[in-house]
């Protein structure tokens, strides 16, 4: 006897009709040939044989590309301010450890300080059962940044491949709470986790892509000013926002306003600080240049984040290298960071 | 010293830290062609009396339909009948706000960000320096001082624009001129006929007052060129960085640290500044600044 | 061909005649090349020339400033005609390193094929008008027109006409159908409406198709205009499909249908559909082809007395 | 449908300042009959008219668009109505292409003194617009066969 359950892959489609029931259900599907979490529509599981990733990064269910924050409306009175109706709890299936990081990533931006009352209900209402990484892309590079393509803390259930079944790892004590309520989950052997966690190891071994993340703040606060080296790396990128909008941990973003005839609404939308417009004042622009744009994108993730908050803004998903029209590379470029030393590090 | 005494604004009356509070446009006063001072109080009355800021906090104004943009409060937390801010017609939400009428209703989240370190400040002499509308958040501190003055120092002021008709509150200068206890220079970059004030750049009238640095703090704030030139004259008459305080501009949208644009090192001006000293500028990074 | 490129590259670098090169170099993922700007002439023993360079390397010209040496496809040598046109590049600033292209490869093309990613792949190598893809042990091959990029297939003019050293025989032209468009043109207005309202929907406003466009040269786009703001920049099906519409309004006479925009695409839209009508639509008003004369005047600025008038009043 | 009749179709109109926009203005002073249904924006000349300002006016909901400048030849700043008819030419062109109604978008020239051509192009434009009914081109609500039942107001 084991902690553990298993559910045979076959029924997999059984335990997403059940939570269905609860959550709205989200699963890796491909739609117009793009590869994204997606309302489970109740039947298909076959994502289970082809899905190594998507391309929209989970984030979009909790930080949509674009969201309302609020409307209103003006009348005699003046204005009123009305904001929309609360979304119902989310269940995403089949996140990899990278994108469940991620969001813990995102979560310590948006519970910082002030609470963010969009994103974090929808997280907090949310389930993640994640399945385990066995085929990584030649992009990854996950286990440079302490992340292992098949395991994590950060879902509440965590699956792994093991042949006909999934082990089912209950992580958290949401987690655990669903699996009370589940029914179709067997009791784990012995044997299943012993395969479980020789799966999990050949996962890591997958992973060839390296970076050097140890020292790398200060490594990066040393070399910050040398504008040779950033303007070297920033040549070939075309300022496009693929690498940020993306990425599953960034999340920047812009706010802006519409009104027709008396009515409007407040729109929040993804941003990017590859966008000049980013950072443009009316009299000035600190990041007008593309090295500039650049530089504060490597630097806030893998610098200024971790002097802040005690982690990388990055999981090594690699989709920023994936899809570049460029192929700028992340993680050459931190290769290729002069070695210096160090200045006194500031808060 | 620290001036990062950040915590989180407790004036939200909903849970949502997005939704503006309706504010109503009660005067306006036409600074310069260019610039106008909007006096404002909330629509709903217990709120305003609830509202607490302090000098050097700044709002998110909202033109509803065209956006949000942030603005430092200029009136000073002593004078509270109403609030004020200065905005400067340079954009879409600065052209609409410049468009609005007496009665006109805007939204208003915050106050955000720190303040002017006003313990750090008390019992030494301050020296203010200001450039065009960089006198909107020197002015709540200057009526702040004022409304304390027993606390402070020695006050000199140095305050320049481009021409006559480019100085900004001028009501407060013609106050403050006559203020026995606070020294007040005002200079222009290019005066004309009837101009009879000190003609120069304020750096360079700066360095002909020459305020001495001792016991002293001096505040800056003014366009970026100007912030330039008057920290080596500052440093010139041997004020330490610490010494020196600005308040940074940046793009901001979010005011709380959130929407990320406004970051410069490890530091979100929005929620960590606007106000700085040159120590701690220096110390980001410097060719971010 | 490499090895010519690379002495070429290199007598110019040490002869003074450019400041840069523009090239490609191998990528850091399989199959894939990566721009290679630099001064060094040791990094000409990096440039590469294979099925994969995809990019259109005219894009980096605007940005760059002295005398520059590039590498071009017959596509990116009509997108540096078209930008000498517009006056963005002086025609004697540039040594164009002319490439006779046989058709890009398309990744997403040969994945469809293989029902594989390309990092489980093994070779892909072309072989005359062949593709050939070795899979764990086994080799697939492929006809070239299967797996080259669709705007290759319709490729005018894949030797560069326009080139200061040309590195190899000259190609022909493959022209093949554009089944793409044909199929949209059958459908009824209301049903192409939805069909673009769909593809845009998923737009998410990364601003790739524009950033990697030689013909995108706008200081400031529309839709970072604020006075008046034009559309929302925010990624509303609506707004997006303003931007491709007046996008490919604004370069009409500039786009060389390179399908960068399609190809950088993260979400897919088939932005190609979009292009190549408007270069048919062009051509057939105008007989306007770009980048095909440096010495023809820009479309936009343009005019003859009697054309275009069947649908005036 | 039978909103038809009840229905009456708002367009917009970029009238060149030297030539259709005093012809409009003659058609008005002249009582000229043309169908109330065009608002007018005066531009210095058909060249100022970028083809953003079309997809502009369609997207706020008008339902057709006319451009208007003076006579091939006639042009006050000698080519602008050229260069407008280029842009106008292959804007209709690829918008029908995209799926939007040709009736949608009219091309004319009228001089200052043809207030007579002015009101026969307007009154067209409307009676054409009348057939193909409301722009709802960029309204939410598309039904599964690619139609579309929200009226916008």
């Amino acid at each position: 006897m084991t902690n553990n359950k298993k559910v045979n892959k076959k029924d997999i489609g059984k335990l997403l009709s059940q939570w269905s029931q609860e959550f709205a259900v989200f699963v890796p599907s491909i739609e117009s040939g793009v590869a994204t979490m997606a309302r489970w529509e109740g039947k298909d599981t076959s994502f289970l044989d082809w899905y190594r990733n998507t391309v929209i990064p989970p984030k979009a269910n909790f930080l949509p590309p674009m969201e309302e924050m609020f409307s209103f409306r003006k009348d005699r009175e003046g204005y009123n301010i009305e904001l929309p109706p609360n979304g119902g709890k989310q269940l995403i299936f089949g996140i990899r450890p990278c994108d469940a990081r991620a969001l813990a990533i995102i979560d310590a931006n948006f519970k910082d300080l002030y609470q963010d009352p969009y994103y974090l209900p929808r997280r907090s209402s949310a389930v993640l059962i994640g399945v385990g990484c066995t085929n990584p892309y030649d992009s990854c590079f996950c286990t440079s940044l302490g992340i292992s393509p098949a395991e994590s803390a950060d879902v509440d259930l965590m699956l792994t491949d093991i042949g006909d079944e999934f082990l089912v790892e209950e992580v958290t004590d949401k987690g655990k709470k669903l699996t009370a309520k589940t029914s179709g989950l067997k009791e784990a052997t012995k044997d299943d986790e012993t395969r479980a966690k020789e799966i999990k190891e050949t996962s890591y071994n997958k992973v060839t892509r390296k970076i050097n993340a140890e020292g790398i703040v200060d490594k990066l606060l040393a070399s910050f000013d040398d504008q040779d080296y950033w303007e070297k790396v920033a040549a070939k990128c075309i300022s496009c926002g693929i690498c940020t909008l993306l990425c599953p941990t960034c999340y920047c973003f812009d706010i802006n306003d519409e009104l027709v005839r008396q009515q409007g609404a407040r729109f929040r939308s993804w941003d990017s600080c590859a966008f000049p417009l980013y950072t443009k004042m009316p009299m000035e622009n600190p990041r007008q240049e593309k090295w500039r744009r650049v530089r504060q994108k490597v630097c806030h993730k893998f610098g200024f984040f971790p002097m802040n908050l005690n982690i990388i803004a990055c999981t090594g998903c690699g989709r920023c290298i994936r899809l570049c029209p460029v192929n700028w590379d992340i993680t050459q470029v931190l290769e290729s960071v002069p070695v210096r030393e160090a200045k006194p590090q500031i808060h | 010293m620290t001036t990062t005494n950040i915590s989180p604004s407790r004036f939200l009356a909903q849970d949502n830290v997005y939704l503006p509070h309706i504010a109503v446009i009660e005067r306006i006063i036409e600074e310069t062609p260019g610039i106008r001072t909007l006096h404002f109080n909330f629509k709903d009355k217990k709120l305003g009396e609830e509202f607490t800021f302090k000098s050097g906090q700044f709002g998110e104004y909202s033109v509803f339909g065209i956006g949000e943009a942030p603005f430092c409060i200029s009136s000073s937390p002593t004078r509270r009948d109403h609030l004020e801010f200065t905005a400067q017609r340079v954009g879409r939400v600065t052209n609409a706000l410049h468009r609005l009428g007496v009665g006109a209703e805007i939204g208003f989240r915050g106050p955000y960000g720190n303040s002017f370190p006003l313990g750090y400040l008390q019992g030494k002499n301050l020296v203010f320096v200001g450039g065009g509308i960089g006198l909107a958040p020197l002015r709540s501190l200057i009526w702040n001082v004022i409304d304390n003055r027993d606390k402070y120092k020695n006050i000199a002021l140095i305050y320049g624009a481009r021409s006559p008709a480019d100085l900004c509150f001028k009501y407060d200068l013609d106050a403050w001129g006559k203020n026995k206890t606070i020294k007040s220079v005002t200079t222009v970059d290019r005066g004309d006929e009837s101009w009879t004030g000190k003609v120069g750049v304020v750096p360079k009238i700066l360095e002909e007052v020459a305020p001495s640095a001792k016991n002293a703090v001096a505040i800056v704030c003014g366009p970026p060129i100007m912030i330039r030139f008057t920290f080596p004259v500052l440093t010139k008459l041997e004020f330490t960085p610490e010494q020196m305080l600005t308040t940074l501009e940046k793009r901001m949208k979010c005011g709380i640290g959130k929407c990320g644009r406004c970051n410069i090192g490890n530091i979100y001006v929005c929620r960590d500044g606007p106000v700085f000293t040159y120590a701690q500028i220096k110390s980001f990074v410097s060719s971010e600044y | 061909m490499e090895q010519k490129l690379r002495s070429e590259v290199k007598a110019l670098l040490e002869q003074g005649k450019v400041d840069w090169i523009i090239g490609f170099e191998p990528g850091s993922l399989k199959f894939t090349t990566t721009p290679l700007i630099t001064k060094d002439k040791n990094d000409a023993e990096r440039l590469v020339i294979n099925p994969f360079i995809v990019n259109n390397l005219a894009n980096f010209l605007t940005e760059i400033m002295g005398r520059v040496g590039i590498v071009a496809k017959g596509c990116d040598s009509r997108s540096i005609v078209s930008l000498i046109q517009d006056n963005k590049v002086a025609r004697e600033d540039v040594v164009i390193l002319g490439v006779p292209c046989t058709g890009v490869i398309d990744l997403s093309k040969v994945e469809k094929l293989m029902g594989k990613d390309r990092d489980e792949l093994n070779d892909i190598a072309r072989e005359g008008d062949k593709v050939i893809i070795r899979v764990s042990g086994k080799k697939k091959e492929f006809p070239s027109t299967q797996v080259l990029f669709n705007h290759c297939l319709a490729c005018e003019s894949p030797t560069p006409k326009e080139y200061d050293i040309l590195l190899g025989e000259p190609t022909p032209p493959i022209l093949a159908a554009q089944e793409r468009i044909e199929k949209l043109k059958q459908m009824t207005p209301e049903q192409r409406w939805g069909f673009w309202e769909k593809e845009l929907s998923r737009c998410i406003r990364c601003y790739a198709c524009r950033n990697v466009c030689p013909a995108c040269f706008c200081q400031r786009c529309f839709v970072e205009e604020t006075e008046p703001q034009w559309v929302l920049p925010a990624p509303r099906w609506q707004d997006n499909l303003i931007f491709q519409i007046v996008r490919n309004i604004h370069v009409a006479g500039r786009c060389t249908d390179c399908g960068e925009c399609e190809r950088a695409c993260p979400v897919n839209i088939p932005l190609r559909s979009l292009t190549r009508e408007m270069y048919d639509i062009v051509g057939e008003l105008f007989q306007f082809k770009a980048g095909m004369d440096k010495d023809a005047l820009p479309l936009m600025t343009h005019y003859e007395e009697k054309e275009a008038e069947d649908f005036f009043r | 449908m039978k909103q038809k009749t009840e229905w009456e179709p708002k367009l917009v109109g970029f009238l060149c300042k030297w030539c259709s926009y005093a012809g409009a203005d003659l058609a008005g002073t002249s009582r000229k009959k043309y169908p109330a249904n065009i608002r007018i924006i005066k531009v210095p000349c058909s060249g100022r008219v970028d083809p953003l300002f079309i997809l502009k006016a369609l997207r706020l909901g008008f339902d057709g668009v006319v451009v208007s400048g003076c006579h091939p030849g006639e042009c006050h700043y000698q080519t602008g109505n050229y260069r407008a008819r280029r842009r106008v030419a292959i804007t209709k062109r690829f918008l029908e292409y995209l799926g939007v109604e040709p009736q949608r978008i009219q091309a004319s020239w009228v001089s200052a003194s043809e207030a007579g051509k002015f009101a026969e192009v307007v009154t067209e434009v409307t009676t054409g617009l009348k057939e193909v009914g409301p722009n709802q081109l960029f309204s939410e609500g598309r039904q599964e066969d690619g139609t579309k039942t929200t009226e916008r107001s």
